[in-house]
């Protein structure tokens, strides 16, 4: 079902854990779709330097965070935003369609958490216009599948 | 290690059952319904097995018809009385936590006019017989309960239902699935018109079942046409998933005392030392009225499917409730019917233990379960807090 | 000697085939809705199945759904449009000479309200195109009429019948459980909408068929439940059945063209010798557009059954369409339509012939066939004018 | 399907064929519902002393006319008035219930043929009050079988 660079991920998240004093945290989903990521970053000057994560949800969720932590690191706070959840579904070597709304969770986790250090810094990007980090938008686009 | 705890999506057919079914794989291919002799054999075979089904029931032969499984079991029963009786009434009686067969036959069957409640369930799943009697009307028709859950394996207070449905003279059905194999349905005892049961549920061949028909229950057919079945399900006759599933079902009620012993221990030690060992955990369905084989828990702060993947990595097979095990938007329905939040809806295991299950077994999965559950809970979001004492 | 002859019937399981099954029923046992390994292999085992069968069809894998058989996709084809498209219309057009899995079906509909017209076979078995456009209607909903009857072996002008559904914008299915294996149907080719096919008709294991559904077509679930089958036929997959179905269909195709030439010259040598050599004798059916393996006869003054019994008794198996054979008051509804008497519908013979069919089989039945017409004839009261030149 | 008896009696069928001059012929059944039998008797001093029979039909209405004749043969004319079919089915070691009508068919021939006896002769015989030999009564019991 899932592919090898996917169970790997999942089996060894890269970047698991908080980080205290972040300058960005930032939450997405609920327990009532099955799942929620939580992302920390660390910033300087206007590159994010650490990250780390939490997250409860399904297998390719972990994956997904994993990699897009991954992916982030050491990118401008720009180049994360610019980030789309179809490059962490395919570094992951795809994701089954009904799984696909993980990916999408960790992009809108990236750009929960800048949101949040924009409001902090009173910074503007183009990226977040219109985004609600509240929003509990149905991200879900199962198939048809099973 | 290779453990298999999902006995009650499947199981492995007994090399009995294949030795049985063989040689109507092989040698005996005539059409059952021909006169030459390549038929005459095969239509011998499915006597022998309707005869074996029969007998687990206490029924007669001429009550047992055969399907293509479970799920074509229900619909016919389901629609099939529905068809019959629709100008006596279209009220149908079923529960919130059915198998989908019967609650999206039930499902469609509103859409074409008819009115169905749904009883609901207390926390451990069972409905209350009182509910059932104040949701009867004049134009009830069809009672459709299910004898055992499929995922939190609650058995429902069948005598009592089939009695009030007797007394109401309204035709009962019993989703059995579940249930057959492990537990003795004695038609001249229980009043109850139509069972579905599935031969892949106790160790038989996938994609044959058969329903119990009492005689005289009014029932259209689900398949139409040739005069197989007598008449009341047409098609060419699975042969040997028929033999499979009569050999299977003798085999089951032969030795069923000591299943039932051997697994309700198994059952108990592995629930008991769950409960005990992992803490944030919750038992699904009843603590007693429970299929013998049925261990449904919920871990707290973490989802099924991440707890399915580690513990198939690790060679033990186990299912879960959680949506993202099977393509739907909600977690389990039959969950949610217990109250609980979609949280720990989502956090559940069901592990179904069947005869090739061993003690060694057991103790390995009840080394392997608790520090995966610890690793996820350590990556969750959830967790955090608890960690550090705040709820 | 054993000489099978019936392999309209039902044939045997080729044994690759048998061998492709043999895994999923031993060591492959999990449920392919399952997340873990267990379940794993045996959804990939499904979409090979389901892109072999694709492939003989030039088909998407997702237009292919799985059945409990041939009955239940003509059941779920017909009823299935019917209930969809009920408020668009409720005509359907069909024929005299349909299996009685569409022709029970199209009755049980007419009792539901709708309305069926039944083309009329001229002598050969085939309709007229006229005929059918005549009969179209405003509201007619559903063309469904078999590729080649199974009795008779006629071949309908397929090609053209699906123009004129295509023309008008009706649904058009196509019972092709008796065609599918002899002859190349092309989706892309021939504008069908739906097509019945059954595994055991081609050397696969009896109880498993499915349904050609060409992508957009309206349908409703004859089996309601799980979300197998895309969510379009519920319950847990037969799998062996289905690999079986998947290999056997590929065989059939990847040596289409031998077998065409094999079974083709071997029913003409059969059919012209018993016309040659027995008299009073009448071929049933089209001479050129029937099914390669099918010789059907009527031979005067004789009744079916004792043929066939005798037939058995040195070991040849055959079928018959007397009302004798099949527990019916009637005779064959398809040799009564073709405008045959009573008496030559009772008389009629269907040999089937199959890959494993040799010269030298046939030589025996044409060695055993005149001697026991010839001494049922004898004792027939209907012969006795013959003798004497009378009649 | 069949009885050992009924195959032994349809292979090797007693007194099939005609009598010249027969003192009563009776035939029954019809080609619509698939069988006919027609029956000969030689009768003398009121004892059937020649039987013979021809049958369009099924195994079951062959061994049917067979095994009746024999039971037939040396019998008076009333006791073979009085002969049931269910006696003809059980001296058969039985008949499947769709085959009933067979033996029905043979009880009948013999009721016919004596019905043409007497005609020719203006006898009565109580038994066949009410016996129409042309009645196309629906004889069928055919079970739900199969
Ligand atoms: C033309 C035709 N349609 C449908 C069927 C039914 O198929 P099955 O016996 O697999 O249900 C058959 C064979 O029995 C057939 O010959
Ligand atoms: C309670 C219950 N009912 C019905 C079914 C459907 O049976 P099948 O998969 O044989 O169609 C199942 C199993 O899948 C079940 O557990």
């Amino acid at each position: 079902m899932y592919s090898e660079i996917v169970m790997d991920h999942f089996t060894n998240p890269r970047n698991v854990g908080e980080i205290e004093n972040a300058d960005a945290v930032g939450q997405v989903g609920n327990p009532k779709c099955g799942d929620i990521m939580k992302m920390y970053f660390k910033i300087e000057d206007n590159v994010i330097v650490d990250v780390k994560f939490k997250t409860f949800g399904c297998g390719s969720a972990i994956a997904s965070s994993s990699m897009a932590t991954e992916m982030v690191k050491g990118k401008t706070v720009e180049e994360a935003l610019a980030l789309s959840n179809y490059e962490v579904a395919k570094e992951l070597d795809g994701l089954p369609p009904a799984k696909m709304h993980c990916s999408l969770l960790a992009e809108q986790a990236i750009k929960s958490a800048i949101f949040d250090y924009a409001q902090k810094h009173n910074l503007y990007y183009k990226e977040l216009e219109g985004f609600d980090p509240d929003a509990d938008e149905d991200h879900h686009d199962h198939g048809e599948e099973e | 290690m290779k453990v298999y705890l999902d006995y009650s999506a499947t199981t492995p057919v007994k090399p009995e059952v294949l030795d049985a079914m063989l040689p109507y794989l092989k040698d005996y291919y005539g059409n059952p319904s021909s006169l030459h002799s390549f038929g005459r054999e095969n239509k011998k075979a499915i006597d022998t097995a309707r005869d074996q089904i029969a007998k687990t029931f206490n029924a007669k032969p001429e009550e047992i018809f055969f399907t293509g499984g479970g799920s074509e079991s229900d619909n016919w029963a389901i629609k099939g009385v529905a068809a019959a009786l629709k100008t006596r009434g279209r009220h149908i009686i079923t529960t919130n936590i059915e198998h989908h067969a019967v609650l999206h036959a039930c499902q469609y069957l509103e859409k074409e006019g008819f009115e169905v409640t749904y009883l609901p369930v207390d926390e451990d799943g069972l409905i209350s017989v009182e509910d059932l009697k104040n949701s009867i009307r004049k134009d009830t028709i069809l009672i459709t309960i299910m004898y055992a859950n499929n995922e939190i394996g609650t058995l429902q207070p069948i005598e009592e239902i089939a009695a009030i449905a007797k007394e109401n003279k309204i035709i009962f059905h019993t989703d059995a699935v579940q249930a057959y194999g492990h537990i003795k349905i004695d038609t001249q005892q229980l009043p109850v018109d139509m069972i579905s049961i599935s031969a892949h549920k106790l160790y038989g061949p996938k994609g044959v079942g058969a329903l119990y028909l009492r005689k005289g229950t009014k029932i259209h057919n689900l398949i139409h046409g040739g005069a197989q079945e007598r008449k009341k399900r047409a098609g060419t006759e699975n042969i040997a998933g028929i033999v499979g599933f009569g050999k299977a079902a003798e085999m089951a009620y032969e030795n069923l005392e000591e299943h039932v012993q051997h697994l309700t221990e198994l059952r108990d030690y592995l629930l008991d030392e769950i409960l005990d060992k992992i803490p944030y955990t919750k038992l699904n369905g009843h603590r007693e009225k429970r299929l013998i084989n049925n261990v449904n828990v919920s871990f707290e702060f973490i989802e099924g499917e991440s707890m399915l993947l580690s513990l198939d990595m690790v060679g033990i097979a186990a299912s879960s409730g959680s949506a993202c095990t099977s393509g739907s938007l909600d977690p389990s329905h039959v969950l949610l019917s217990l109250g609980l939040s979609h949280e720990m809806a989502h956090g559940s295991l069901r592990l179904t233990l069947g005869d090739q299950n061993t003690k060694e077994e057991i103790d390995y999965v009840l080394e392997q379960l608790p520090p995966i559950v610890q690793r996820l809970r350590d990556m969750s979001p959830l967790y955090e807090n608890i960690k550090e004492g705040v709820r």
